[in-house]
């Protein structure tokens, strides 16, 4: 008998304190004390205040693979005799802790899904990723505000899409009903809040039945595989889509399915620390070789292989999954307001009038 | 009144256009945003549009990758573009550093009554239910889904705007619609957020750039859309060769970050606010460049961008200048 | 119509009341407005800047300053005194160091303003063309001497009129009316200045030698624009001629009535009669044997 | 507070013990003021041991972004010195200079760095004194001032400054 | 990399207050060090063997020695490495001698600041690169620009050491100055008879080329490598045919042609030769007095010439020499003393200039020798004499002292006495400046043997009285005022820099002080080159100055060229900036602020041009370094890299 219970608004706080006692609690909240400002997913401290009403400036990723990533520290002992004989000492990462993000939406949650086929269940298993995304619960949260920038159910999401979610959250007017969905979670919700009455539980159904119903984003993303292919050669196809491009890094940043990162060693004398930081196929160093060719020199070769890398890339190496959780955030953020879901709809069409 | 000036520049872009090689502007994608937008045929001329939601600069284009690496060939038609005051500071800054000749570029000058910042609009109304916005006489109105909200224009306007000197262009070929009295003359007004800042304790200025650059994801949005920031594709940021910065995202990193951004427009930046403007983290890095541009005025009397034959000032020196 | 402030000083008061009186009608005859300071106080002269340099910028800056609320840009002041007291005024109110104290007294600052001696408000205002025009009594046929005094064009810094070794404003301005002008080498020379009342054997001396070259060089008249300079060369001219034992006869007119003769004003109402040499020689008319002889001027 | 005597003991105590590791980098032009350090040196003129001098070819060289590089990462204290004005090897370096320094220099406290950990100078080859005397102030300033707490956010401390714009 | 450090003693220098073992020890720690000793004197002869045998035992790719300043001993160990087969750049010196042990006593923090002071020596050698001067071929050919004592004297000797000589003047004739004196100071030699053949043997000598009545046009390239465009005037004279007869000049109808060779004191003829010695003795033709060129009929001298040498349609021509070294030349002007109001501000004819007074006293003067008045031609019985016109004097611009006047004064007086033996001189001066060989006792001479009558004050007027001027000034030894009726006076005007010496020095690209006199690179140790390398000066242009120190410049300025051309090769420094193209954006702002001017555009395919620098050209300042926004330009051996190197060491 799947465990809910009832949260009221005025009780969110406490019962987030209490959570958070229990496990690693990570809340979407405001990074700056402006009410319409950026939000992210913040680990719990009393104080903050959390921003549920609508979709994070930040992605989920910044969880599982944070911006800037230690891998390995090493160090050089020098033997007294002055020879460079060294030996190294590692020292491996810290064991990841219990996790659960309260207050995801299910976009969010989607994107783990490529994620996971990439850095879990690809050819290469990514342990560091793995061994975090394994000790994290998802509490996704029904999504009741879409805006015009949202296109999940596009990209085989849905507002009330629980694909890879422990937990389900229903907002009511006056509270939250949190429902367990899987076993593992039961124990988390256990003397959190009583149980919904009936009359909520009822509203909770209907709401959730109606949130699965609804279609958000009307793009069509059948086969956009093959009509990228076709489309691959026009270079005025994209000059005309993303002339106005910056080439800055905003939409891989904030995109959660963008996960393309860099390693550097950073050494000082005799210790350095090999690191793993995020970088962006839409910088022009992403591809610079070292003899200084670039085989993506502007920002049209770089777009078109963002766009090319989620619709038509990963749909062809994994099984027609696409790389693109429909959430919007590169829509929203870009300074110049490119829409992806232009640049993709219009790939079909053998004449490409904007 | 934004009507007759949109169509004065359509038909004016309808002159010009034969002899240009491509006509930038801006266009409506959003109804509160616009998108830079390049035109080289007559029936797009259309979509071009002016107005207060006309945020971009879009003087970046003419000089940034890829037109760096393919200079204009010497019979090349000019280009036309469409800017506000701010953008032609912009443009006149491009023409002292030779990055482009006057020649280059058709101007088409637009008086400014200055420029929405969605973020605003965004504390009044849901910005994802906004089905129409349209100023009328200094009111945004705007209508959702179900209430229709009137706005006044003060209120939304971006804070470079607030203390704007120069709404009208200081250089164009053409002029489309009514001059524009500037909102301020002295340093007072448009220096308003730097004295303030400054006005505080050593402490609560460290910490208060601390925790704003602290949400810096080093995106590189502001170098980008800066017009000035000419070497984006090479910048010192980035490359390890020479090596300033690690790739670390510490708050030291980002200081440094921000601190070579503004070293390299000191004397040069006009102001335009792009960076701010860009910035996902909504972090105000303008407020940064403005400290120095006021410290160009106080001590060398100079503001960038507005006598095409200037030098910037750190490019030259004054023997006689002992009491700087 | 130039407005032009006015400041007369003490001695246009008393003893060089004639030149006051042309000074007056001159300006007129050019459209010059002369707006008198009202309630205008003594500059304090050399006494005062010797015993306080504040005191001294002070009282001229207190004239100033009235000018100023009159209205005035310029200050025209015949007496050179009174002029170098009055950019002295000027100097302390632009001296960082002494800027407060200055105004704390005055009550006002006196930016801007621009003090002129009557030459150089004659020179630059009118100048030499607009004067020959203006001419009705040519004076051809008589010899003037232009006699500039020390502080006319100087401290160069502060005068900045004309070149201050080897002026020539004056010779310039007495060519138009027609007289013939002699290169004067004493027209820089002191005359003995204040001396004559302590020491007049320093002025029998100095303002001999000035009355020596003057004769030398066949001049009639000694023409000046210094009531100082005027008071040793006219008044002393018997107690020269005692201390020389020489027996000069040279009227000593100012500037202002040569000119205004030359524009055919009448003697008395130019005060000529107040001199102590009769200038009665220069009233003579000889343009027409001028003519007669059919020489050049 | 320098003594008039400079053959005689240190200034100041400066034992390792209330040294608290103070380091300042110095920037010397190689033509005049590294010249100057020399001549101090030569002359035995006592200083305090917190100045570490890197040597560069004229002020003109000098990069801001050094110093920024310097005080952002935990160097207590820059201290750049070139040729006078008119007297530079490469006649115009250190006007450029100059003006960078300056503009730096007014810049600084707005980022919330104290700028009287960075002071720039003029010291020819021959002011070995002016060297002791410029070098002992300013190693005195910075002692006042402590060892540079960095720009580092310290762990947990989530400052929430209201930013008082519009 | 194996890096090894060299820890010097310097006997107790260092050793005195720095535990140069510890220092030592603490070095074999950091990263990279593989070898680490303290020696007693390293550089002494068997220190430097040390540091060369442990670079072929341990294999060193880089050497840091900690000892003195490497303004002491810098050359000394580079050469030293470079002996070992090691590049000489990679090699760092750590001063902890004059920046550490001499100005401190308390050991242990010595001891840690020579610690750390290693640490960044090494962090910075991690980053050298091997740096190669390149050679650059020299062109043998001297530029002479001014045809004065000085330049004459440095061509002389170049042209005797074999070199090609091009020497441009710009009147019509060389000799400048001294060329317009009758006698010199002190030997009071003729001063054409002691100039003349050395004139003669620049017209001669095959490897000197000279253009008179030509000038500068525009300079480029650099040391080594000059390219001079030289504009030859137009004389209106086809110089090859004319043979310097005179015929013209006797019957040239425009009589009143300004004499500027007598400094307007004779009136010459529209067409002349200035005086009988004038090399090149040729004629050239006046533009503004000439009847024929002002639009009149006229064309006499072209008729009566025999081998038909005027050409009215003559223009003016660019010509253009490649040379590898210039020497500047360009003497002085005489202060004008029409400035000077209370000296009648030019207008008295009777009161001259020193220069003039020369003319007169010249046998090719305007009077043949005989001192005349130039205002009546008579003999005067009184002369006067006025030291420091326009010289010691902050109200006209000139607070210096132009050095030879006194002396010319006194010759002057010395000459009037043997022309007019019934005359009086008298000399109104200040001080008396004889500081040379056989000067004072010149002067001496002059007061006792010639009865020159010298009153120490200044002149406050002169003026005319009658026919005669009268001089009104000071006796300050006596105390009282004086007067003098003279017939002439003679003012001894002062020297100042010659007319368009500015525009001149923008084009070599060498700077310049307030009063026009160019800049030398060190007053007392480099006093004939300046800071532009390849350009060197001599004579009245660095300074006011006299004849034998004039000539001995121009001979100094010769050695150095001769020192230059002496290889055939110049080696450039290698620490010059060099542009990583791929980084360039081609933004300009290296080239703008550049101050020598050693960074140009390079042009490549389609347009696309990147900065480049001359290598040569470069001294290695480092402005381009600091301002390149992408840093694609870097100053070798100072580049970004080696300096964070060091700062990151001090970092927490």
């Amino acid at each position: 008998m799947a465990v809910k219970i009832f949260i009221a608004a005025d009780r969110l706080d406490s019962v987030l304190e209490k959570l958070s006692t229990k496990i690693d609690l990570w809340i979407p909240a405001l990074l700056k004390d402006d009410k319409s400002g950026p939000t992210g997913f913040v680990q719990y401290t009393p104080g903050i205040t959390p921003a549920f009403d609508r979709q994070t400036t930040m992605p989920l990723k910044k969880l599982l693979l944070p911006q800037e990533e230690t891998l390995l520290r090493f160090k050089y002992q020098k033997d007294p005799e002055g020879s460079l004989k060294t030996t190294i000492a590692l020292d491996d990462p810290k064991e990841a802790r219990p996790t659960l993000v309260f207050g995801a939406r299910s976009c969010d949650v989607r994107a783990l899904v490529t994620l996971d086929r990439v850095f879990a269940n690809g050819p290469y298993v990514d342990p560091y990723y793995v061994q975090r995304r394994k000790n994290t619960l998802f509490a996704t949260l029904v999504c009741g505000q879409t805006d015009s920038k949202c296109f999940c159910s596009s990209v085989g999401g849905g507002p009330a899409d629980m694909e890879g979610s422990h937990l389900r959250i229903v907002r009511l007017e006056d509270g939250y009903l949190v429902e367990a969905l899987s076993k593992d979670a039961q124990p988390l919700l256990a003397d959190l809040a009583e149980a919904p009455d009936k009359s909520r539980d009822q509203l909770a159904a209907k709401l959730v039945k109606e949130a699965s119903k609804r279609q958000v984003g009307d793009l069509d993303t059948k086969d956009c595989a093959p009509a990228f292919r076709n489309r691959f050669q026009q270079n005025d196809y994209w000059a005309s889509m993303v002339s106005q491009c910056l080439s800055c890094g905003v939409c891989t940043y904030v995109c959660p399915t963008c996960y393309c990162f860099s390693i550097t060693d950073e050494t000082r004398n005799l210790e350095g620390e090999r690191l793993r930081s995020w970088d962006s196929c839409m910088f022009y160093h992403y591809t610079l070789e070292a003899s200084g060719h670039n085989p993506r020199p502007t920002k049209l070769e770089r777009y078109r292989n963002r766009v090319g890398h989620k619709f038509s890339y990963i749909p062809e190496r994994y099984e027609g999954l696409l790389g693109c959780c429909g959430c919007g955030r590169c829509i929203r953020s870009c300074p110049v307001n490119i829409d992806i879901r232009q640049v993709v709809g219009n790939l079909k069409e053998n004449s490409n009038e904007q | 009144m934004l009507e007759t000036d949109r169509n004065q520049l359509h038909k004016c872009v309808e002159e010009a256009l034969p002899e240009l090689d491509m006509m930038i502007g801006w266009t409506r994608c959003d109804p509160l945003q616009t998108t830079p937008v390049f035109i080289r045929d007559a029936k797009s001329i259309s979509s071009l549009t002016l107005g207060p939601f006309c945020s971009q600069n879009l003087a970046g284009y003419l000089v940034k990758p890829p037109a760096l690496d393919a200079p204009p060939k010497p019979d090349a038609k000019p280009i036309g573009i469409c800017v506000k005051g701010c953008d032609s500071r912009s443009l006149v800054a491009l023409i002292q550093e030779k990055f482009i000749t006057r020649q280059r570029v058709r101007i088409f000058g637009i008086p400014c009554g200055g420029t929405v910042d969605w973020r605003k609009v965004a504390r009044h109304v849901e910005l994802g239910s906004v089905k129409s916005a349209d100023v009328q006489d200094r009111v945004l109105v705007i209508e959702d889904s179900t209430t229709t909200h009137r706005i006044a224009l003060e209120e939304v306007l971006s804070r470079k705007c607030l203390g704007c000197r120069h709404p009208n262009p200081v250089i164009s070929d053409v002029l489309i619609g009514a001059e524009v009295s500037p909102r301020s003359t002295g340093m007072e007004t448009s220096y308003r957020d730097v004295d303030e800042l400054d006005a505080k304790p050593l402490e609560e200025r460290l910490a208060f750039w601390q925790s704003e650059l602290d949400r810096c994801i080093r995106c590189y949005a502001c170098r980008n859309a800066c017009p000035l920031c000419v070497c984006q594709d090479r910048c010192i940021v980035e490359t390890r060769e020479p090596r300033w910065l690690t790739q670390h995202v510490g708050v030291p990193e980002k200081f440094l970050f921000h601190f070579i951004h503004a070293m390299h427009l000191a004397g040069r930046c006009t102001g335009c606010g792009e960076c701010e403007r860009v910035c996902p983290m909504d972090i105000p890095v303008t407020l940064i460049k403005e400290k120095l541009n006021k410290i160009m005025e106080e001590m060398l009397g100079y503001s960038a961008g507005l006598d095409p034959e200037a030098v910037p000032p750190l490019l030259t020196f004054n023997p006689g200048e002992t009491e700087i | 119509m130039k407005r032009v402030a006015y400041y007369k000083g003490c001695s246009l008061e008393g003893l060089a009341a004639e030149y006051d009186r042309s000074t007056r009608l001159v300006c007129e005859a050019f459209g010059i407005e002369l707006v008198e300071i009202p309630d205008w106080n003594c500059c304090g002269s050399t006494p005062a800047h010797s015993y306080d340099p504040l005191l001294s910028a002070a009282l001229a800056g207190r004239n100033l300053a009235i000018a100023a609320d009159q209205g005035c840009e310029m200050v025209m002041s015949p007496c050179p005194g009174c002029l170098k007291s009055l950019k002295g005024a000027q100097e302390t109110c632009e001296d960082p160091k002494l800027r407060k104290p200055f105004v704390d007294l005055v009550g006002r600052d006196v930016d801007g303003m621009k003090t002129v001696s009557l030459l150089q408000l004659l020179y630059e205002e009118v100048g030499p063309e607009a004067l020959q025009k203006a001419v009705r009594r040519p004076l051809t046929g008589h010899t003037l001497i232009p006699y500039y005094g020390c502080l006319l064009t100087r401290p160069a810094q502060k005068a900045k009129f004309d070149d201050p070794e080897n002026p020539v404003s004056l010779d310039r301005l007495l060519e138009a009316t027609g007289a013939a002008v002699p290169d004067f080498p004493y027209k820089t020379e002191c005359c003995g200045a204040t001396y004559g009342v302590t020491r007049n054997d320093f002025v029998g001396r100095l303002s001999g030698r000035i009355l020596d070259m003057a004769e030398r060089l066949g001049g009639e008249a000694i023409v000046v624009a210094c009531p100082l300079c005027q008071q040793n060369l006219d008044m002393r001219q018997d107690q020269i001629n005692k201390y020389r034992s020489s027996a000069f006869h040279l009227p000593v007119p100012y500037i202002s009535q040569v000119l205004g003769l030359a524009l055919g004003m009448s003697p008395k109402m130019l005060g000529l009669d107040k001199l102590c040499v009769s200038p009665d020689i220069l009233l003579e008319d000889r343009t027409q044997d001028r003519e007669a002889q059919g020489s050049a001027g | 507070m320098t003594d008039s005597n400079p053959r005689s003991s240190a200034p100041a105590e400066d034992t390792a013990a209330n040294r608290q590791g103070i380091k300042i980098v110095g920037f010397l032009c190689n033509w005049c003021s590294y010249g100057g350090a020399d001549t101090a040196g030569v002359c035995r003129f006592k200083q305090p041991t917190d100045l570490r001098v890197v040597r560069i070819p004229c002020t003109g060289r000098m990069d801001p972004l050094f110093i920024a590089k310097s005080l952002i990462y935990g160097v207590d204290g820059v201290l750049v010195s070139g040729c006078h004005p008119r007297d530079c090897h490469y006649a115009v370096g250190n006007f450029y200079a100059r003006r960078r320094m300056e503009a730096f220099k007014a810049f600084l406290p707005f980022m919330g760095i104290d700028t009287r950990r960075f002071k720039y100078t003029w010291v020819s080859a021959s002011e070995g004194q002016q060297w002791q005397k410029v070098v002992t102030e300013f190693s005195e300033q910075i002692h006042m001032l402590g060892p540079n707490p960095g720009v580092e956010l310290r762990s947990g401390e989530i400052l929430k400054v209201s930013s008082g714009l519009k | 990399m194996r890096i090894g450090v060299f820890v010097c003693n310097c006997g107790t220098n260092i050793a005195g207050t720095v535990d140069t073992k510890k220092v030592a020890a603490e070095a074999l720690g950091f990263a990279d060090v593989v070898y680490a000793t303290n020696y007693m004197y390293t550089c002494s002869e068997p220190g430097q063997q040390e540091i060369q045998r442990a670079i072929a035992e341990q294999g060193l790719q880089g050497v840091v020695v900690a000892a003195c300043s490497p303004r002491m001993h810098e050359p000394t160990f580079r050469r030293a490495v470079e002996k070992a087969g090691l590049n000489r750049y990679m090699f760092e010196m750590a001063n902890i001698r004059e920046h550490v042990s001499w100005i401190g006593n308390d050991r242990e923090a010595n001891t840690s600041k020579a610690i750390d002071l290693v640490r960044m020596a090494v962090a910075k050698l991690r980053f050298n690169a091997p740096l190669f001067s390149s050679k650059m071929p020299v062109n043998k050919r001297l530029l002479v620009i001014g045809g004065g004592v000085a330049g004459i004297q440095a061509a002389l000797d170049c042209a005797d050491g074999g070199m090609d000589v091009v020497m441009v003047e710009r009147q019509q004739y060389i000799g400048g100055k001294m060329a317009k004196l009758d006698k010199t100071f002190p030997t009071i030699d003729c001063s054409s008879c002691i100039l003349g053949p050395k004139m003669v043997d620049v017209a001669q000598k095959e490897n000197i080329t000279l253009y008179a009545a030509s000038e500068i046009e525009s300079i480029s390239g650099y040391i080594g490598n000059f390219t001079v465009e030289i504009r030859k005037k137009t004389t209106f004279v086809n110089w090859e045919a004319c043979t310097g007869c005179g015929a013209c000049m006797e019957k040239c109808p425009s009589k009143k042609a300004a004499d500027y060779f007598n400094e307007g004191l004779g009136a010459a003829r529209a067409i002349n030769i200035p005086f009988p010695q004038a090399i090149p003795k040729k004629a050239m033709i006046d533009a503004a007095y000439c009847r024929q060129l002002n639009g009149k009929k006229c064309g006499v001298c072209a008729k009566i010439c025999p081998v038909k040498a005027i050409d009215f349609e003559m223009k003016d021509e660019i010509v253009t020499e490649k040379v590898g070294a210039i020497i500047v030349a360009t003497g002085y002007d005489l202060f004008d003393h029409a400035v000077y109001g209370e000296y009648g501000g030019g207008r008295y004819p009777d009161v001259i200039s020193g220069l003039q007074y020369e003319r007169i006293l010249s046998a090719s003067g305007p009077f043949g020798g005989h001192i005349r008045r130039p205002s009546d031609g008579k003999e005067p019985k009184e002369i006067v004499f006025i030291s420091c016109v326009g010289s010691r004097d902050a109200s006209v611009g000139r607070p210096y002292c132009s050095g030879i006047c006194c002396m010319y004064i006194a010759k002057q007086a010395i000459l009037t006495r043997d022309h007019l033996p019934e005359s009086n001189s008298y000399v109104f001066y200040m001080d008396i400046r004889s500081p040379g060989k056989n000067y004072d006792e010149f002067v001496r001479r002059a007061q006792e043997e010639y009865g020159v009558q010298y009153i120490r004050g200044r002149v406050g007027k002169i003026y005319r009285r009658g026919e005669r001027m009268v001089v009104q000034g000071a006796d300050t030894l006596l105390g009282v005022q004086v007067e003098v009726e003279a017939d002439l006076v003679v003012l001894a005007t002062g020297v100042e820099s010659s007319l368009g010496a500015g525009e001149l020095a923008e084009k070599l690209r060498i700077s310049y002080d307030q009063y026009g006199f160019y800049m030398e690179s060190h007053p007392k140790l480099r006093p004939v080159e300046t800071n532009t390398a390849g350009v060197y000066l001599a004579g009245a242009c660095q300074g006011p100055k006299d004849i034998p120190s004039s000539v001995a410049q121009g001979s100094a300025a010769a050695s150095k060229v001769q020192s230059l051309f002496a290889h055939d090769t110049i080696e450039t420094n290698p620490q010059v900036a060099l542009v990583n193209e791929r980084n360039c954006i081609a933004c300009g702002k290296c080239i703008q602020v550049c101050p020598f001017g050693a960074i140009q555009w390079k042009e490549l395919r389609g347009g696309i041009k990147k900065a480049e620098v001359l290598a040569s050209v470069c001294q290695g300042c480092g402005v381009c370094n600091a301002t390149c926004p992408p840093k694609a330009i870097q100053l070798q051996h100072a580049t970004d890299n080696q300096i964070l190197a060091e700062v990151n060491e001090l970092c927490a």
